[in-house]
């Protein structure tokens, strides 16, 4: 990293080329192409499945891991806290948004996936970071856990309070029980969860246990995210034909949204003190649609939503969006708000 | 002896094997990572994978004609309400 | 109603895909990872995995009478060319 | 022309293809990781896997009549002894 | 490992949760309750198939190295010795007890089971050795291998002298050729030779080989492992069901079976001198059943038994067991047995 | 590596058998010798699959940093345009060969086999470099990408232009740009080319990010090409019976082709200067066969050829072959006819 700036301009410039040019980011656009040309390459399942595993395992026990070191300080739980609101406010303005144009049940099905976030964008973020050599607290991972259940609740809710259509012959009523399990039960958010806690319970026990497991979720994890997000660019190509028919309202929204949420988001990273690297991953996570957690449960409370709508705007535009504009973009908006320590 | 063909998505494997256990069907077999295409669209097994919601199954259930009955009767509101189609043929056991 | 199954090489599913929806069918459903034998020897899943030939598809096309025979039209050429097999039975919707 | 259904465990499925195979019948397909429930209880893939038992396989022949018969009569022992199912249904070729 | 003990029982104690907080355990604890919560996680196959191969190859490969180095001395020969005879001796005392209550078929079969062993018992023992670095011999993984073969032989024979039921209709006779070759060429006893015949010849040939696939045997295990046992605690609690349909008499046995078997095989292993690292690999060897190669094998000589019984009792009950309380139980006996050295 | 050789010949059996003796190698014959003997061994699909897209995108990625390293020189352009001149020619003379006993599909078909070459081949030779330490440029993994192209175009202009059989009822013309389609954008083809190009255009940014990877692509690369050429030993030797009925004429194609092409490789190396390791390289890449893109172009070409012919001699015999006998042979000769430098 170089000491001498010669310009602020020339430095941005350098800093969202560096996000673009690292290895995964570079895959995902190989994956995109792959689409876009025609060829057969395809990562089949259940491997896309085995890297996502992964992931969330390394980040969960990592998370753990700093969460033990640095101890539950208010700084942790003030961090948690702005996500889990953040995660319960989003979807309600974005359903006044959404309402204008869509029905309320494809709005609150949306509206959900915004409020929650997309775990591939934080780990790209947090990596970026790291080339960065840019210093933040991994105990963020928490939050990433945290803020699918909030935003299911909040998008149950408004289906239940505002959709007022006669019941359709034959359909059948989903409990709040089985959606909340939905919420806290999903296989991302419980082995996210789960590898937190562990690692937590690890790191209490000395060093050894870590330092053994650590061969296996640090060695890899750039690896394995490079795979991942190759895979990640083929899937999102594939969403975009479906784009182009939801029309111009909604790819506004899944381009706009993000900045709007960001923006918020680094405001109250900065009005809290965040420090730096702490505030993108917060950024990142406000900036996230959700397409793991949030559409499963939403296929569930609402399938007279359209699938194609929800999943597509976070998987075929917002998060390309993110990951290739967005992280530089709210490093640099950062850089400009809250000093550096 | 009837043969039952349910295709679904995989989220609604529960419920259906539900369904066939209260119908009293004697068995039945399941074939994953079914894709296709239907009044929904089009389902490929990637994209689902990674978002959480699955592909589609492949429920296959051999039995007499009057739990057939049975099964159809229960069958109908889930495919009206979550998608999937299902078709009744004839068969003899070997 | 008819059931059309179709059996052919992966690498013709695109094809076949094409003619299904040009048939005016409502729907299909495909499983991978077939295997098999036939006219043309013996498919298995691991060798072809390696080669890229993929192994076979099962592709299931419920469609009423008039659609199965466009279908059938556009099918048998495919089939003389590259292989594979199709049949043709009675089913009633649920 | 006939179609043979056989669903049985993944463990058979070598044995079931010399059956096959004996019978005079022109090829088969095969579906595997099937998982499913009858008289021997619930298989599951995942348990099964680590096991070394497999899940089940769906095996289809597609002939005439009078090599039905013969499978048929060779299948009967086959499935009394290690469990499984079959049944035969009608069909065209396209 | 602190030198001065305040007293026995808090060092026990110590040690039993020294195996229970290690990752691997932890997870498997995960896997329970993912089951248990009705959580949809699950690790879809093939992938489980994944890193059981590449355990038994690396597994294999290191005890072939190690063998090379150790060279074939009487203590190897005594060690695996011992354990061939365990294993054929074991299925004879078990089958008395089974007889008691079940019927000839169910009890040949379990009897084999408990007399081959688990992989994955002995990888975990394995593993928390090298945590609390006390030296064993991994030649025993040899013993891993030839544990499977001698059981299958007397379930099988056991089944042929005493069973006296008529020939059922259309009962097809197995081959005692298709059970050997089921017993010695089944995939898992396969591979393991396979990678332990390889890891002798690469380590003759000096060092470079071994280095270099080391890299992989190595780095990746403990990682392996961990989702391994993830896996293994999904499956081991969807047989707790079935368990209970088993009844108490062969609860009972689940649990109290390995605890005769791993006795017996510390007093073998005083008697012979084994090292007490070693020693624990052996009573692990005893005291496991195998779900891999044995039950394959009943399947295809017993198909009157029924499978649920033999994979419910090995898998969800004696598994766990050995891995929880056996573990560090077997080492504290052993301790209190076997000097170090 | 010794200094003073007592004779050329016990250094050349010496040299073989470091070949053979290396994990990869040998777990390859594990992987035959499982199938001989009837073994259930199997890694099922799609684990083979991730392990040749990991091995592709590796080879791809290193070779593309070392490229950026080297630049753009004449070197590397002389070694690529040999590479396809070779693919261009191989098919030509294969043809007339072939057309004395067979019809002009299959002869065509499998021209276009020899023409191309075998990425597992290649990646064996290049680490059988690495153990021996010996140096050569990794930029002919270029070669390797390129190969396939040229290939497949001279096969389908064999076939259109030599057959003349009557368009058989129901035929479809496969219009040439669905061949080239194939030719360029297979799967293979285009991981290896889209991992080159990142990988020169991330060597580019610095150090940082080629480092983070080759954490992933140089440590795990040695273990996954021994579990790769496991599988490819159980494919291979699955495929000894098909070969039987090939009859003897295909079988000695099979055997001599691999040494005609690579003598005229070895011959052309030493023209144009290669370095012995590079050499080496060329030879294996002129002596492989293709049996991942040109199968799938000629099955879509040419369905009247039978793919058992073109797959099984490629990968039965020419495969094993080159693994076993081809490698350390064509060393042996380029040594004798190459100085080291
Ligand atoms: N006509 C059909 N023939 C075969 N499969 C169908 C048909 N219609 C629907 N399917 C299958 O059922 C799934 C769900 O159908 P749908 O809810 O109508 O979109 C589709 O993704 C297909 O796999
Ligand atoms: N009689 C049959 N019954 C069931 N499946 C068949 C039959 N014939 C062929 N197939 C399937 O169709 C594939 C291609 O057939 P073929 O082109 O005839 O070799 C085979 O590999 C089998 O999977
Ligand atoms: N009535 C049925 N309908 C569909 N599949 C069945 C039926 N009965 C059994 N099967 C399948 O056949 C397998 C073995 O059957 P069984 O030996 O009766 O347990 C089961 O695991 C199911 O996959
Ligand atoms: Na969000
Ligand atoms: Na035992
Ligand atoms: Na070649």
């Amino acid at each position: 990293m170089e000491k001498v700036r010669p310009s602020p301009g020339l430095v941005d410039t350098a800093l969202a080329f560096q996000n673009i040019l690292t290895p995964p980011v570079l895959f995902f656009f190989l994956g995109v192409l792959a689409v876009l040309l025609g060829s057969d390459l395809e990562i089949p399942a259940p491997l896309p499945k085995l890297f996502s595993l992964y992931l969330l395992l390394a980040i969960g026990f990592t998370g753990g891991v700093q969460l033990q070191r640095s101890g539950l300080s208010l700084m942790v739980l003030m961090g948690v806290g702005a996500s889990v609101l953040m995660a319960s406010v989003i979807p309600l303005y974005s359903f006044l948004i959404l309402r204008t144009r869509l029905d309320v049940y494809n709005s609150a099905a949306i509206a959900a996936a915004y409020g929650s976030t997309s775990a591939v964008t934080y780990i790209t973020a947090e990596s970026f970071l790291r080339v960065l050599q840019l210093p933040y607290d991994s105990f963020m991972v928490a939050a990433l856990a945290l803020m699918e259940s909030p935003a299911i609740v909040v998008g149950l809710l408004l289906v239940r309070l505002l959709a007022h259509a006669p019941q359709k012959p034959g359909q059948q009523k989903v409990g709040v029980g089985a959606v909340l399990h939905e919420a806290f039960l999903n296989s991302s958010v419980f082995l996210l969860i789960g590898s937190l806690a562990i690692g937590f319970l690890v790191a209490q026990q000395g060093p050894t246990g870590v330092q053994k497991l650590e061969l296996f979720t640090d060695k890899l994890f750039y690896g394995v995210l490079t795979f991942f997000l190759l895979d990640m660019g083929l899937v999102a190509a594939r969403r975009l034909n479906e784009l182009r028919r939801a029309g111009p309202f909604l790819i506004g929204f899944a381009v706009l949204m993000p900045l709007v949420n960001a923006s918020l988001a680094i405001g109250l990273a900065s009005l809290m003190g965040m420090q730096q690297g702490t505030a993108l991953l917060f950024a990142v996570l406000c900036a996230g649609s959700s397409y793991i957690a949030v559409p499963a449960a939403m296929r569930m409370t609402v399938p007279e939503a359209n699938p194609s709508l929800y999943i597509s705007t976070g998987l075929g535009l917002t998060f390309p969006f993110n990951i290739i504009v967005g992280i530089p973009l709210y490093l640099q908006v950062i850089k400009a708000v809250i000093p550096a320590n | 002896m009837k043969r039952v063909d349910v295709i679904l998505s995989e989220r609604e494997l529960e419920r259906l094997i539900g369904v066939i256990n209260s119908s009293g069907a004697p068995g039945y077999s399941v074939a994953r990572h079914i894709t296709g295409q239907g009044a929904h669209g089009v389902v490929t097994s990637e994209s689902l994978e990674v978002t959480g919601l699955g592909a589609n199954v492949h429920v296959i259930v051999f039995c007499e004609e009057p739990i057939t009955k049975n099964l159809c009767r229960e069958l109908k509101p889930l495919l009206n309400y979550y998608g999937g189609v299902a078709f009744v043929s004839n068969c003899e056991p070997v």
